[in-house]
């Protein structure tokens, strides 16, 4: 059986913080063709918050629940809520275990994604992070469905999450900003669902530097 | 971008700050930097009125903080709505022990952020209620009218919530109030020039000269349609022709009528405008029972403006005549 | 030129006339549609106060029509001076007997058409004074005060001249009171992007882009220099450079504190830069008596603003605190 | 003895008229340059105004009464108290008169020209319509002192009017909304200059043409 310790797990929401804090320009540039231009401002306003209150001896779930809340409580917007959701339901589900498996982390993420299309109310196909999010976790259900590998499986999520972020070009966005361009907005990336795909691959490659098997 | 300020990340702040000296007759700061109150907020006895969003629409939101209207505020970034501890630490400052209604537009981050905030005081074991306003015709149609942007009709909601409260309603009457006032507002934009964020520094839509979109929303969300500009006139014609047959407004009814303009527009203008509502008006025996004219409800720097009908039964004219004493909205 | 008007040569009757129908709570016509006057003047027993000047600069005049401000105002085209005869005729619908008060700016046209109006005024036993407001430091060296333009300090002159004529003044002590008031003002502006007369349709002066021009006039007459454009602190320190040592106003002063747009500048920014301008002042240990932030004298679209400094004594203090309504300011 | 009837004289005012309305776009071109563009507009509603109430019987000094008391009451700004005293003065000197003799035209433009230059302190040198009618005016004395004839005196005016309206060209304003360019007002006319011009031409014409001899 492969898992994580969750205890081990700070690493992956400091992976998560790094990627876009590296990528803060990039993401504000994607949003600038067709948004407002200002989502890697946004997100690393809040990531980077976060990061400061993240100590060494945090859990996986410690460390989700901080960037969770900051990013729901203190950032605002519609990113802070979003992706606020996304991770305080991380640690929810997680907060009681020791060890993450391949069923407990497929579980974790559907109850994120679902939160998140909860609190925003987009669907696949309105050209919005859920573009990304929704095969990500798809593409790792299916990878266990046919090999039961983790490892496998998050580098098919991986692989899923960057189809479902190129996909988003040819849409037509419906929701945010970018909606009043209407047929305009298509020919060019939704900048969430960049970011998103960012998330997923941090995470995933972070589980899989710190994956154990029994 | 000629614009006055200082490092655009600050200007949410600094705007506050210059905010709340200029008024400390009116205004009050709290711990939260992020949101200001009423100086006498909670007012003892009564509901606490809250609303909240994103920055950019001065003198909304701020400026209709004071005496029987809001008691206490969220203050987002330009456009974007306020965090969910600020719309808490808001209804905080406004409860004075008789439930805080909270009236707010419907905004996708908004709806996310109110919705946590409310989460919040009821753990806390603050009573909140909601109503949220979506006035813009032109956002959706009628049949999905939980689509509908709020927009500069939530000034209306403000002020007979905030009436309803002072008047000594309890939360459900005050909620009732508010949702009646919104329920029979209607509101149409008409952009004529774009509006740029300053840390982004430039338009991030274009209006051709020219032309004019009908039906634009208050951070530049699409409208209708784009057509050749036109006349004061024929503007007024055409906003009218989408919102009197929306509610309906009916001969014999009588409405309040608010004409904001959206930032840049001469408010010369909007009396132009407002000479051929009125007359439109006046024409098909609808009664004006209060005019509001001016920089009500903005966009930054964009150009146009937006119409606002509140049709008012003697409730409602009560409420909305009800003295008040804001930045924003004085009356005696 | 995106713009709400139908044929420009009408844009000022027609402004008028959607001006009185929004306020007929506050306003009434004359018969002459030139000039518009508050619905109660004149008022028995006390001094009219009379102003006019070009159109362009709404909320002034007419904004300031009401109880204890102005009585009577006399509309012009667009930065075109009021005829002599709506002069006159303001001063006729003023007077109730114990003399009328013109305060007005010093503009070649309106020290003409005043000048003509009150020798009618002479000839039909109507008792007229005046006082010309000169509040622009950028017009002119100090030495020559009469060579300055009036711009946003006059409507403090109206204030204060309103309010000693609501208290019983009479024309002497209304006219000295005036004097007092814009003696004891200087304002500046800055211009950051041009303005349109709407029967011209373009500029007819240009700012380029990364330059704002340090005190520019209420019309686009030219500054002292134009220079890089600068932060709003900077703006803040720069104007307050100019006006400081011009009374001079020094510590332990209080001031009067009015902080105007130009017609497009977002009223947010407006905050920004008076947050500096508390700063320097309370700095200086000067003290802050009130505050007014907002688009209260514009310039058609001009992008801007002008900082206006009253220094005030007790006598000035009450009657700036003293109690108004009109459309565009309202004390309780 | 050289003059004109009064009573004859309405002709010259309606023809003063007549040239502002037929150069009402030409005017309108020269303030664009360095003015608001709105001279032409200006000048032909105030004169267009009188040009209604002129009545056929009228004489010359009821006319320029009639175009005085309309620019000056009823046009406002500048123009308005500037043309409009000009005309009334001219009324005053005339209105008792039958015969209008050289030196009565002489002391009646002189008294004009003051009654502009008071209203509106302008100087010669200041870019304004006073470079226009100064200049008239000296033509005119210089002329009627060398040759003492009123239709050659008023041709000489014309000519001087016109030198005037050209100096201007090479002024910095100094007066009026053209001052706002300082040296970039230098290479054009000022617009009062030029319909002055016009006014002292039609004015000239007008007079040589019901001129009669005793
Ligand atoms: N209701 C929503 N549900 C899901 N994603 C959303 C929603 N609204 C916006 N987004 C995402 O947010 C991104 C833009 O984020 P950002 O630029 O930070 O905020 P803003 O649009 O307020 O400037 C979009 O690219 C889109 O992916
Ligand atoms: N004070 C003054 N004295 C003499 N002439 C003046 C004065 N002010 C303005 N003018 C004349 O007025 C002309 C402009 O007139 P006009 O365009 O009708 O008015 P405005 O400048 O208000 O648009 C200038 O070209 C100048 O000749
Ligand atoms: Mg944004
Ligand atoms: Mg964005
Ligand atoms: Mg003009
Ligand atoms: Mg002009």
């Amino acid at each position: 059986m492969q898992y994580f310790l969750n205890k081990e797990g700070a690493v992956i929401i400091r992976n998560v913080i790094k990627a876009i804090q590296a990528n803060k320009d990039y993401l504000s540039e994607v949003d600038g063709a067709i948004g407002d231009g200002d989502h890697g401002i946004n997100m690393n306003k809040g990531f980077s918050m976060a990061a400061e209150r993240i100590e060494d001896n945090h859990s996986f779930s410690d460390a989700a629940k901080i960037l969770g809340n900051v990013l729901m409580m203190e950032i605002g917007g519609s990113m802070g809520p979003l992706y606020g959701s996304f991770f305080k339901t991380m640690f929810k589900v997680t907060k009681d275990l020791e060890q993450i498996t391949a069923p407990i982390y497929q579980n974790m993420f559907e109850l994120a994604l679902a939160s998140v299309k909860d609190m925003g109310k987009a669907e696949v196909g309105d050209k919005t992070l859920i573009d990304t999010l929704s095969p990500a976790i798809e593409g790792f259900k299916s990878s266990m469905a046919e090999s039961s590998d983790f490892k496998v499986a998050l580098i098919k999520s991986i692989e899923s999450a960057k189809e479902g972020r190129d996909s988003t070009k040819d849409m037509i966005a419906r929701i945010g900003r970018a909606a009043r361009l209407g047929e305009r907005s298509i020919g060019v990336l939704d900048a969430g669902a960049v970011s998103s795909c960012l998330i997923v691959e941090a995470i995933s490659l972070s589980i899989i530097s710190i994956l154990k098997s029994t | 971008m000629q614009r006055i300020v200082n490092n655009p990340d600050d200007l949410v702040n600094e705007m506050v700050e210059g905010f709340k000296l200029a008024h400390p007759d009116i205004i009050a700061s709290t711990p939260n930097p992020r949101v200001l109150k009423y100086k006498n907020a909670p007012v003892a006895g009564k509901v606490g009125i809250v609303t909240g969003g994103g920055s950019g629409h001065k003198p909304a939101f701020i400026g209709y903080v004071g005496e029987n209207m809001v008691d206490a505020v969220a203050v987002g970034e330009i456009f974007s709505s306020p965090t969910a501890i600020s719309f808490y630490n808001a209804i905080e400052c406004a409860d004075a022990g008789k439930g805080v209604a909270v009236l707010y537009g419907n905004y996708s981050g908004d709806n996310m952020n109110v919705r946590m905030a409310k989460e919040e005081a009821d753990d806390n074991g603050i009573l909140v209620k909601t109503v949220v306003a979506n006035d813009d015709v032109a956002s959706a149609p009628a049949s999905e009218p939980q689509k509908r942007r709020g927009v500069a009709g939530e000034i209306l909601m403000w002020k007979v919530g905030g009436a309803k409260a002072a008047m000594g309603g309890d939360l459900d009457e005050v909620i009732a109030a508010a949702q009646k006032a919104i329920d029979n507002t209607r509101s149409v934009g008409v952009g004529l020039g774009p509006c740029t964020i300053p840390a982004v520094g430039k338009p991030n839509f274009q209006i051709q000269p020219g032309t004019m979109e009908l039906g634009i929303g208050h951070h530049g969300e699409p409208g209708i349609k784009v057509v050749d500009l036109k006349t004061a006139d024929k503007m007024a014609e055409m906003t009218l022709d989408l919102l009197l047959p929306d509610l309906p407004f009916k001969e014999m009814d009588d409405v309040v009528v608010l004409i904001s303009g959206l930032g840049s527009t001469p408010v010369s203008e909007l009396y132009v405008f407002n000479r051929k509502v009125n007359e439109i008006l006046t024409s098909k025996k609808i009664g004006i029972h209060r005019s509001y004219v001016g920089n009500y409800f903005t966009s930054l720097d964009m150009v146009g403006l937006t119409l606002t009908l509140m049709k008012v039964d003697s409730e409602l004219k009560e409420l909305i005549d009800y003295k008040t004493n804001t930045v924003a909205l004085k009356q005696f």
